[in-house]
């Protein structure tokens, strides 16, 4: 693959600026090669509706200039529509369970999140912070703006707090038992069986 | 909470599963011949895992009804006079329709798993460059989001019991078998002049283990049935797969 | 600003599948207008960093699949690339039968298919959507996220595709014919038929 492929691939996926020294190190190859790639991606972005922004060393992908008005009226439609079914669910739960992760939103729910909880990003209505108890991985909470509109003061205020809190636990630790319960079986069941299970139990953590 | 949520799922071989691997493993193809072949490697497959702790029953009565079809076929091969109702052609019919569907998936699952995580095409990062602002919509308020997760509570996973329908099966299966058994039987007395010759003790003998073989699955229905009457069908099919949390 | 560059902006900035009747809004043209662009717009990226991925009438801008180790080598999240038996062949299912109800999945596999689905659903490998003949009903579909892990740009570029969805129909077709026949025949079978029977009935004797 060639390098100024490479180079669109990162900028595309990365969507933030980024040096050209950063490049080359994850590329492996010099700066100077790097800048000769940059210039060939300017020409093959030519005729793109996405073009490269320099900034002193840093570059990064945009959306070509001419877009930016049809952007901007896109940025305030998507602000101003109804949050749906499924977004105010996602943000009930965390409401109720917050400071939490995507793969307890995702397995209270039964689906993935991953659209939904960006959504509820960019509209303040969430944040998104490191996780306290394990720095790879982040959990959600409400904006303290929405707290706020809601006018409550502290999460204990909010209706059958208690109760809610306890009927998710339960839930959970009804899991915990099944799986207590699996584990005394399990000596009836062949070895192959369980590193199998095992490796898809292993797969489906955090991938969430 | 920095724990992890999965949703672990037991595994172990589905009824066709087991069956189209016997088939494969002799190298015949999905047809009449070849199920009438394999019908008692099947079953003492059947009786063998009802033996087997923390095999789910649920399952088992899946198990039960693939093997009551194998019956019906051997038993129209062994005794070609035997005519088969029409539920009982269906059945027979539906079971090789199912092998050759589940036979294709499977070779094609092979390119699922070949390129699966190989070359992986990435979505885009969280833009982080969108404007935040604070945007509610009439929805977000404490009334609508109380409702919001009390529906999700609602619609939390729930243990799953066999459908009514299966056990319905299970329970007329055991009389299907019985009067397969008395239509055999009576097919036996009536046939006996054909079988002339040589082969005259032998296809006798055949027969009468067949017969047995039925009363043999007829109990591993009748074990289901109890399961059912002790209720402990519940139980057992927690184990189906239950959202685990580890 | 040609199409195909105003679809390409919109896509990168909103990094999620869009629909062609969304972007048809969007930019006041018609669908079909929508799609041709669409079609320009795949021909500027063959061979790019980036490629465009369509699943029914929605696309997506991911990076090439080509791409894929380096994109692994950035990114921090753990990537799910181990499927357990059971996973595999439900995804397969859903991939090459989809959209199909729960029943339809439990019919071909035989065993209860509603906790493997629920993880898949988690981890946002398939989707489940109201069956669009039976608004009771659910029936589950691959998602972007199947198809981009499995370096497919549409369903159709998945090896065999139409050839394993022909075989199947014409299964259950032979099913059909063949019950018709048997109706036909009701109990007045042939004499050729029993004698041809009585010779399996020896070839059986051996296997009891």
């Amino acid at each position: 693959m060639e390098l100024d492929k490479k180079i669109e691939a990162i900028l595309f996926w990365k969507g933030e600026p980024m040096s050209i020294k950063k490049l080359s190190q994850i590329l492996s190859v010099s700066e100077e090669e790097i800048k000769a790639a940059i210039e060939n991606l300017k020409i093959k972005l030519e005729g793109r509706g996405i073009s490269l922004m320099e900034k002193e060393s840093e570059i990064m992908l945009v959306t070509s200039g001419e877009a930016s008005e049809l952007i901007q009226t896109l940025t305030k439609e998507e602000l101003s529509k109804d949050l749906g079914k499924a977004s105010l669910e996602t943000l009930s739960i965390i409401l109720y369970q917050g400071p939490v992760k995507r793969s307890e939103i995702d397995y209270i729910r039964g689906v993935n999140s991953q659209f939904i909880l960006r959504n509820l990003l960019v509209r303040g209505l969430i944040e998104k912070i490191s996780d306290p108890k394990d720095a790879r991985t982040f959990v959600y909470k409400p904006s303290f703006e929405l707290l706020a509109h809601l006018n409550v003061k502290s999460i204990e205020e909010l209706p059958e707090y208690e109760a809610v809190r306890k009927d998710i636990e339960s839930f959970k630790s009804a899991g915990v038992e099944e799986e207590k319960k699996t584990e005394a079986l399990s000596d009836s069941e062949s070895l192959e069986n369980e590193i199998q299970e095992d490796s898809e139990l292993k797969a489906n953590e955090d991938s969430i | 909470m920095s724990l992890d949520f999965t949703v672990k799922t037991p595994v172990f071989e589905g009824p066709l599963e087991v069956l189209l691997g016997m088939i494969e493993k002799r190298k015949l193809f999905i047809n009449d011949i070849a199920l009438s072949q394999v019908a008692d490697d099947y079953i003492s497959y059947v009786q063998s895992i009802q033996n087997e702790r923390g095999f789910p029953i649920a399952e088992v009565a899946q198990f039960i009804l693939v093997a009551s079809t194998l019956l019906l076929i051997k038993s129209k091969s062994l005794l070609p006079t035997l005519t088969l109702t029409e539920e009982e052609t269906q059945s027979v019919n539906d079971l090789e329709l199912r092998l050759k569907i589940y036979q294709r998936l499977r070779n094609a699952a092979e390119h699922v798993a070949q390129r699966f995580g190989e070359d992986i095409m990435f979505a885009p990062l969280d833009r982080k460059n969108d404007v935040k602002v604070f945007a509610p919509d009439k929805d977000t308020n404490l009334p609508s989001l109380f409702a919001s997760i009390q529906n999700a509570l609602k619609n939390l996973p729930k243990k799953e019991f066999i459908p009514k329908a299966v056990v319905q099966k299970v329970i007329s299966l055991e009389e299907m078998i019985g009067r397969l058994t008395t239509r055999i039987s009576s097919n036996l007395r009536m046939s006996f002049t054909q079988f002339s010759g040589e082969h005259k003790g032998n296809r006798v003998h055949i027969i009468v283990s067949f017969l047995a073989m039925l009363e043999l699955v007829k109990n591993g229905i009748i074990h289901v049935k109890q399961e059912k009457d002790f209720g402990d069908i519940e139980m057992e099919t927690g184990e189906v797969g239950v959202p685990r949390y580890s």
